[in-house]
């Protein structure tokens, strides 16, 4: 058959009426007349726009991202102070943003996954407490979670001051896991890792571990498609993750070198608790020490424990150390190890304890200082409690969603596993959660979306995220509403578009085959 | 045949055995108990965890709630109370603040002694939604439901009865252009001439003729502000008005996402995509802060309506996809009937495809509208006193100051009770849905 | 199983009326979904009164023509004529069509939210304008034909297949269509209510109804159609009227198919 | 102009905070109370006459500019600081300054702090959308001591966090802190800092550009605080506008003169608002004096005569 | 319909080797459902080679039956020993048995995120250890065995209701079970499928594979088993070797039940 193209047998003249009764025609002008209204519509707005604009005497104009902020933000992932501008502020806030969400999908799931499964579960009690818990934060606005999981976490934890060690020798709270852990009510002081000399080594031993693993999963698949033989691979991976690099760290630290702490001003070849002393009651140990190295962190522990009021003075490399001694700027000098002793210029003497250089990674330990914890990580009361209750709230909900997957799996999959020999868990691996997956992770993930929607609630704890700082602070400030909520809402919706591309391509992919 | 074995075959049950209990250990208590909660070690162990959990939580909050005051007249007086009867350490909640401000976190500023009208507003909104359950009553109630919202609105706001009456007139109006324009001019025109032709008599005719009316027979209610709506009363209002609102608006969205016209379908998916990515705080604001930029100057119109035209654009998107979910479900052959038997796209749509769609979706819908108002508590954020807006009001009186966990105990309580019930609903009639399909 | 009873009622061909007139007029009609081409220079004219069976293979193209008829389906060359009027993207006589031609579908398609009356009035209401009462009554002699009138306030959930069939065609016959197109109107059926719907539609075949019918239900053929057409792969293969057709197949096509029908 | 519509409408739309003690709240009845309150309720009776025509909008931090901007209120009588970019930048015009405040610390007596120079390294409690934060890193930054912001919505949450010791310190206003230490189970065990570290002149505000209504509202104010000067209180009031000796109140009564007309007011305009809620000295003892459990002194506010910042132009 | 074919290839019963040998030893077994007794002391011994066909009224304990030998259910009381191995609460046991007995579902159950081929090799890889490469080539050849094997790398949604059903066989013959068990295996088909799956049995029990089979096809019955055994509330009423069962059934429940099979 030839393709012969459609010739219509009455090509009488165009009529007028063809427009709105001729189904080819009909589809553009329906579509031409939506156009013109659609422009209409768009024209209004902004004409109208561009009028109020004029009469309130603004302008429409990005300028003001680049003006000095004057506020300042309690956390932040980037380097940020209060006379930066309006726009590191915003990205300030995006970070945080991000970095709430990321954390409470992440808890989210874990919870919603436990939530679900626990709720299906044989044990009777179990599976009330979890209905409890679900039909509870699913049924009372997420605003009042926050607002109460705040309150509650304020009400129940202790404050810095209790942790005070009183005359009588006792204290009201006390930290956990050896003194490296403050649960306080302004947040939850953990160490912070300070990277060493042998932290590259380390990393690499890490990664290569990581490569290890991988490879020893790739042999034990084939293998078994080989042989038949079944290698174990959890317990390996465990292993091969923890073991090497914690071998390698504590050889490393066993190996490490001594740090060489000068010092001005005592005699030669003395210990630090003398040199302290030969300060007098009223004398003030300066140390020159390159922040946010092992090397500072130990001179501060050790200043800590010596008898003498100290501070520190930063200074950027063992060259500049020296020189502010000299200058008579501080009175200890710390050097990285292998430093030659004999380079100290005049005055200076070598101390006989200097400690150890340290772990490749050493931990900053919190400790109580005047008024709050210093030193370590805080990780901030409103982080915590905006991300229990994103949690909390969408684990409810995830809970439903991992309950709903497991059940349409339909008990006969479970059996005809079973019935072939297939053990509870290898069904639950091969069977059932491949099938539960691709029914869940839908949901799941418009989940996250809505999650990360709401984590613009963190105006109710305090939290500095986007919406805080770019849609709240900012536009309070400089007036900017327009502008300022538009990079918002921009913000959000490029965030939620990117999250459901992924889901459309995953959709795609894991679509059952069907005839 | 099988004669190869020796084994005798035949065998002839002579009397039936009569039913047995099962052993003790399958029986009663024990089993529940075994089979229930301590089934392994695991489970044991969680029914330990399990166990404590319960008392630990309940050890805590019941002395706080059972001693709970009622009676007092301020926070101070709770505190004399409680420093009387029970000791100064002693745990005791000050319920008296609820007792003394219940009908604020309830209706606002509503004049207490029109309390009955929203109640009533309420009883006229199920008594309308009854045709759309239950199909079993008569057609003819669908006339109440298409004037429920005049009802509604009159019996919330007030004022003159004849403003209602003649903006429903303005659909009545639409409706009768179009019946009558239709057959003759064709549907498209028709169309447009019925959003025209009622536009124009709202702008020029209605609110005129209104106030005349008013002159001529003033009947009506007495006038309540928007600002006086407040606590649950204005949860409920913004929630139902942006459900009911947004229907129309997110059955076209959703027609038009089903569309194959490039252009009314993009135009419709980039207008449900925008409004859900964006949480509705943002929208929220935008309404408070940069609505009126889109006005023409100098119009402006109070906080309220300003947030129920938000919302109602907001959830018309999610409507939207939970319509167009009921859409979809319905099976080509519908279609495909309706136009077998002439009719054309509007009249199917109405008629066959519509009706059921949405029967589909009304779990979905009630879902959304579950859902709608607990988002109604972000109105706090904008200066509307919702009952969380409420009691951060009322702490800030003298009396009240410093008073916390009972006021958002009692918010709670409300909306999961409000919620609960709702969502059981709406399970109730997912699966009686799908009992009825096939 | 049901041929039996239908051979013994066997209509007296020489009643139905069949005249000069055209009721359809295909010419050189072609079809391609895609690039698929289903239907290939298809040739047919059906004269009023006329009772046409169709039948082929699975994916030949027989529900795709019919459906082309009352438009369900756009053809893309070639002409349709139906009642006088020529198919094409004009809207008004696609009503027009529309509204003369009845379609019965193999799935019923009834109406699940309305009654079995509502089911019948209302096309005639909204299409036709027909005041309500005359539809109803209308609607209830069909029913009636169709020997389900107690059935009329139900809903069709509440109906057997075979009942619901019998209300689908009755639905189409409230728009007093002069040409009906089923679409293997009984194949979603269990043997027992094939035979209920075959009754009625072997009663309006009696009435001297324009009908084109799909089906492989051969004893039906042979008792009704004035023709039968055999298709595949989107062309007519075979006409003939019924008898000869089943007895003495031309074509080495049809005799394989035949084999298979009759055969199972 | 603003004054006609209002008038039209028959109320004053006044925007005011959601609730601060003392200074607006609904009471039991729904009737908004408090310091700011009243000059809403003055500018009501000295407009149209009636005390009670007041639409009472509530407006946040973040919100309150908009609405005023949008015309959706008249005026707005919060506790908002006079800067320049506000009148200038923003283009609204402050009427005058209803109460001299300046932003301090309060603390608890635990710490032992006493002065604000003490708090390096403090956690402070603030609430967020308004000038504070600004000034809270202004102080910090000069005195190159750090600290570690948590900032709050609504003063109920900050004060729940202060009281649980999640912060050390809590800074808003004075006179917010005054009114939040006096509602605490135990106030004598917190302290406020002598430190006030910002100028926080507070005073209602309306749109720029239109001059006659920001008159009414300016004089409005200036009545009630020459009233206090004067002597002329509410329970006074309607015996003196019989007539007095003294031009000055005479002038401002309406008795002599036509003042009231200027800006197309009756004449007895500035009567009908002290008699609406007192002069400034009534209002400021009726719900943020000493008198109330909140127990502000004058201080600042007093009159110019008693050494205060209070200083009514003169009406002629 | 499918009888036919059945009576037509019946199996040579000589050639099938029924050893003395016991496969599966039931004794006193006792079961209930919460307080609901299902089976009550249930006698039976199946000898290698056997094939045993189980029918009875619905509700009767069949499926439970046979669910307990494979211990999918847990039974209460008396004994069950399968191929040498007693049923208890070790798990050792439990797995040794369900390897060794194959079991196939009225609904298939199949896992449809698995292609057929790895339907197929999944147990033998992940159970009996078998390297893929020989689980594949097991996995084809009882595939074409029961004739589907183009179908190895479709999906199950892609095939029909009786090849899926034919692939459950496949798949559990995979792991060369020594005892099959067959719980309805026909009854979610088409008459068509039917009759495929219905041979393909035959052909394996050909083979001298011990089966138990609950099923109503009665051509089935006659034309492969050893002996029918009819059961209702949960008690083994009557079994006999199915020329004598069907003809001359003894108890009047089982009569009762036949007439009511055959009759319709
Ligand atoms: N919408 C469509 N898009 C693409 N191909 C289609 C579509 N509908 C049908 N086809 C194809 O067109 C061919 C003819 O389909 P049609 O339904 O007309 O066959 P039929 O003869 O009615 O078959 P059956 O007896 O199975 O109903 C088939 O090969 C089918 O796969
Ligand atoms: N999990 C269960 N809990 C309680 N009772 C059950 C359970 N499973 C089955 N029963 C009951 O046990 C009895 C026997 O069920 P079974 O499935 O063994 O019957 P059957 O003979 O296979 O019937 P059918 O021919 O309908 O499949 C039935 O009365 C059934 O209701
Ligand atoms: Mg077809
Ligand atoms: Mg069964």
């Amino acid at each position: 058959m030839a393709t012969t193209t459609s010739t219509d047998p009455h090509r009488s003249g165009f009529r007028l009426s063809q427009l709105i009764y001729d189904t080819r025609y009909r589809s553009i002008t329906i579509q031409v007349i939506a156009l013109i209204l659609l422009v209409a519509a768009f024209w209004w707005l902004i004409s109208n726009t561009v009028q109020n604009l004029a009469l309130l005497g603004k302008d429409f104009d990005f300028g003001f991202l680049g003006a000095r902020a004057g506020y300042d933000i309690n956390q932040m992932l980037i380097e940020y102070d209060n006379s930066m501008s309006h726009g590191r502020a915003a990205i300030v806030g995006i970070l945080n943003t991000l970095l709430v969400a990321f954390l409470g999908c992440i808890t989210a799931t874990v919870l919603g996954v436990i939530a679900g499964v626990l709720r299906l579960s044989k044990n009777w009690i179990v599976a009330r407490l979890m209905a409890v818990y679900v039909e509870g934060f699913r049924n009372v606005p997420l605003l009042l979670w926050i607002v109460l999981i705040f309150a509650v976490m304020t009400e129940a934890t202790p404050q810095p001051r209790d942790f005070r060690v009183l005359d009588d020798g006792t204290s009201g709270a006390s930290m956990l896991l050896g003194d490296t852990i403050a649960i306080t009510n302004r947040g939850v002081f953990i160490p912070a890792p300070v990277w060493g000399s042998g932290a590259l080594a380390l990393l690499i031993v890490f990664l290569a571990s990581l490569v290890a693993i991988f490879g020893y999963r790739r042999w034990a698949a084939a293998r078994q498609e080989r042989t038949g033989q079944i290698a174990p691979t959890f317990t390996v991976s465990l292993a091969l993750f923890f073991v090497p690099t914690i071998l390698v760290f504590l050889v490393m630290a066993f190996v490490s070198d001594r740090q060489t702490l000068i010092a001005y001003g005592g005699a030669a070849d003395q210990d630090f608790a003398t040199f302290a002393e030969t300060l007098g009651p009223d004398g003030r140990v300066s140390a020159c020490v390159v922040p946010g190295t092992t090397e500072a962190l130990l001179t501060r522990r050790l200043l800590r424990g010596g008898p003498a009021a100290f501070d520190l003075v930063p200074v950027s490399g063992p060259e500049d150390a020296i020189a502010r001694a000299e200058a008579g700027e501080c009175n200890l000098v710390s050097l990285p190890p292998g430093t030659d002793p004999a380079t100290v210029p005049a005055g200076g003497f070598a101390l006989t304890d200097s400690p150890r250089a340290g772990n490749p990674v050493e931990f900053d330990v919190p400790v109580l200082g005047g008024f709050n914890f210093e030193g370590g990580l805080q990780v901030r009361n409103s982080l915590i409690a905006l991300w229990l209750a994103l949690s909390l709230y969408t684990g409810a909900f995830i809970a439903e969603i991992v309950r709903g997957g497991i059940l349409a799996i339909s008990r006969g999959q479970s059996e005809a596993s079973f019935a072939l020999g297939l053990r509870p868990n290898r069904t639950m691996r091969l069977v059932i959660l491949p099938q539960a997956l691709r029914v869940i992770i839908p949901p799941l993930i418009s989940q996250y979306l809505n999650l990360t929607k709401n984590s613009s609630l963190a105006i109710a704890v305090g939290y500095m995220d986007v919406r805080a700082t770019l849609g709240g602070i900012t536009i309070n400030q400089t007036g900017r509403e327009l502008e300022g909520m538009l990079l918002l809402g921009s913000f959000y919706l490029a965030l939620s578009l990117l999250i459901s591309g992924v889901l459309n391509v995953y959709n795609n992919r894991v679509k059952l085959r069907e005839r | 045949m099988s004669d190869t074995h020796a084994q005798t075959v035949r065998f002839v049950r002579e009397s039936m055995l009569p039913p047995a209990e099962p052993p003790t250990k399958e029986r009663g208590a024990v089993k529940w108990v075994r089979e229930n909660l301590v089934s392994s070690w695991l489970n044991a162990i969680l029914t330990i965890l399990s166990i404590y959990f319960i008392w630990y939580v309940v050890s805590h909050v019941a002395p706080w709630f059972l001693n709970g005051i009622w009676d007092a007249s301020s926070l101070s007086e709770c505190r004399e109370i409680r420093d009387a009867t029970l000791g100064p350490d002693a745990e005791a909640a000050c319920f008296a603040v609820i007792a003394d401000r219940w009908q604020q976190l309830l209706f606002g500023f509503y004049p207490q002694d029109q309390y009955w009208r929203p109640v009533l507003a309420l009883v006229a909104f199920f008594v309308a939604l009854a045709p759309v359950l239950f199909p079993g009553l008569p057609k003819r109630m669908l006339w109440f439901t298409a004037a429920s919202p005049f009802v509604m609105f009159f019996l919330i706001w007030g004022g003159s009865i004849w403003g209602p009456i003649f903006i429903a007139l303005g659909f009545v109006i639409g409706w009768l252009v179009w019946r009558f324009l239709a057959p003759v001019a064709g549907p498209i025109l028709a169309l447009i001439a019925a959003i025209i032709v009622p536009i124009l008599y709202w702008y020029f005719v209605a609110g005129l003729a209104a106030t005349e009316a008013g002159g001529l027979i003033p009947i009506g209610l007495e006038r309540v502000e928007s600002r006086d709506l407040g606590g649950f009363l204005l949860s409920i209002i913004i929630g139902l008005s942006g459900i009911i609102l947004s229907m129309p608006l997110g059955i076209l969205l959703a027609l038009g996402r089903q569309s194959d016209l490039f252009l009314i379908n993009k135009v419709s998916v980039g207008f449900i995509e925008t409004i859900r990515g964006v949480p509705l705080i943002v929208w929220l604001f935008t309404a408070q802060l940069i609505l009126g930029y889109f006005l023409p100057p100098g119009t402006t119109f109070d906080i309220t309506l300003r947030v129920i035209i938000m919302v109602t654009l907001f959830s018309s998107a999610y409507i939207a996809e939970v319509v167009r979910g009921g859409l979809a479900a319905l099976p080509k052959g519908q279609y495909e009937a309706a136009d077998a038997l002439g009719l054309d796209y509007w009249k199917s749509m109405r008629l066959i495809i519509l009706p059921q769609a949405l029967k589909i979706s009304i779990p979905g819908i009630v879902n959304t509208f579950i859902g709608l108002f607990k988002d109604t508590t972000l109105v706090v954020f904008i200066g509307l006193l919702d009952p969380i807006g409420f009691s951060n009001a009322i702490r800030a009186s003298t009396d009240w100051n410093g008073i916390y966990w009972e006021l958002f105990v009692f918010i709670g309580v409300l909306f999961f009770i409000f919620c609960y019930s709702m969502g059981r609903y709406s399970l109730y009639l997912e699966k009686k849905l799908a009992r009825e399909h096939r | 199983m049901t041929d039996t009873s239908i051979e013994a009622r066997e209509i007296d061909r020489s009643q139905m009326r069949v005249s000069d007139e055209l009721a359809i007029e295909i010419t050189d009609m072609n079809k391609w979904y895609g690039t698929f081409h289903v239907l290939r220079d298809i040739n047919l004219s059906v004269y009023r009164g006329e009772r046409i069976v169709i039948c082929g293979p699975s994916g030949s193209g027989k529900s795709t023509l019919i459906r082309c008829i009352n438009r369900l389906e756009e053809h893309q060359s070639g002409r349709i004529i139906v009642d006088g009027t020529e198919l094409s993207s004009d809207l008004k006589n696609i009503d027009k069509i529309r509204s003369e031609v009845g379609m019965c579908f193999q799935h019923f398609n009834l109406f699940p939210h309305l009654t079995i009356l509502e089911n019948c009035t209302l096309a005639p209401i909204w299409v036709r304008k027909v005041p309500k009462r005359e539809a109803e009554e209308t609607a209830m002699h069909f029913l009636t034909k169709v020997k389900i009138p107690d059935q009329a306030n139900k809903y069709p959930g509440q109906l057997s297949g075979g009942q619901q069939q019998r209300v689908a065609i009755a639905r189409s016959l409230c728009m007093r269509p002069r040409i009906m197109l089923f679409d293997e109107p009984t194949s979603a059926l269990d043997p027992e209510m094939i035979k209920e719907v075959l009754d009625t539609m072997i009663e309006l075949a009696e009435e001297g109804m324009t009908m084109i019918c799909v089906t492989h239900e051969m004893g039906f053929a042979q008792a009704v159609a004035n023709r039968v057409i055999f298709m595949d792969q989107g062309q007519i293969i075979e006409q003939n009227e019924p008898r000869e057709f089943f007895n003495n197949p031309q074509s080495d096509r049809t005799k394989l198919f035949l084999s298979q029908i009759l055969g199972h | 102009a603003t004054l006609d519509d209002v008038r039209e409408r028959g109320t004053l739309n006044c925007g005011v905070t959601t609730g601060l003690v003392g200074f607006a709240a609904p009471n039991a009845n729904g009737e908004w109370e408090g310091f700011d309150v009243g000059i809403c309720r003055a500018v009501a009776a000295a407009v149209l006459g009636d005390p009670q025509a007041v639409n009472f909008v509530p407006t946040t931090g973040q919100t309150r500019f908009t609405a005023l901007a949008s015309g959706e209120i008249d005026l707005l009588a919060r506790n908002t600081t006079w800067t320049f970019s506000r009148d200038v930048d923003l283009k609204f015009e402050f009427v005058g300054v209803n109460y001299y405040d300046g932003q301090g610390f309060m603390v608890p007596r635990a710490l032992g702090v006493t002065s604000a120079k003490d708090l390096d390294g403090a956690t402070v409690c603030i609430q967020t959308g308004t000038t504070t934060e600004l000034n809270l890193a202004d102080f910090f930054r000069v005195n190159n001591i750090s600290y570690e912001p948590v900032p709050i919505e609504t003063n109920a949450e900050a004060q729940q966090q202060y009281l649980a010791g999640a912060c050390d310190v809590y800074t808003t206003d004075a006179s917010g802190l005054a009114a939040t230490r006096a509602t605490f189970e135990n106030p004598g065990d917190h302290v406020i800092l002598p430190e006030i570290i910002s100028k926080e002149p507070l005073g209602p505000l309306v749109r720029h550009g239109d001059n006659e209504w920001g008159d009414i509202a300016r004089w409005t104010l200036n009545a009630l605080i020459a009233a206090e000067e004067y002597g002329v209180t509410s329970a006074n009031v309607e015996e003196l506008a019989a007539g007095t000796n003294n031009p000055e109140i005479n002038r401002l009564l309406g008795t002599e003169g036509e003042l009231g007309a200027m800006f197309r007011l009756e004449n007895d305009w500035a009567q009908n608002a002290i008699m609406a809620v007192g002069n400034y000295g009534e209002l400021f003892e009726q719900n943020i004096g000493e008198s109330t459990p909140i127990g502000l002194a004058r201080g600042l506010n007093a009159q110019w005569t008693e050494g205060g910042l209070l200083y009514a132009p003169p009406f002629r």
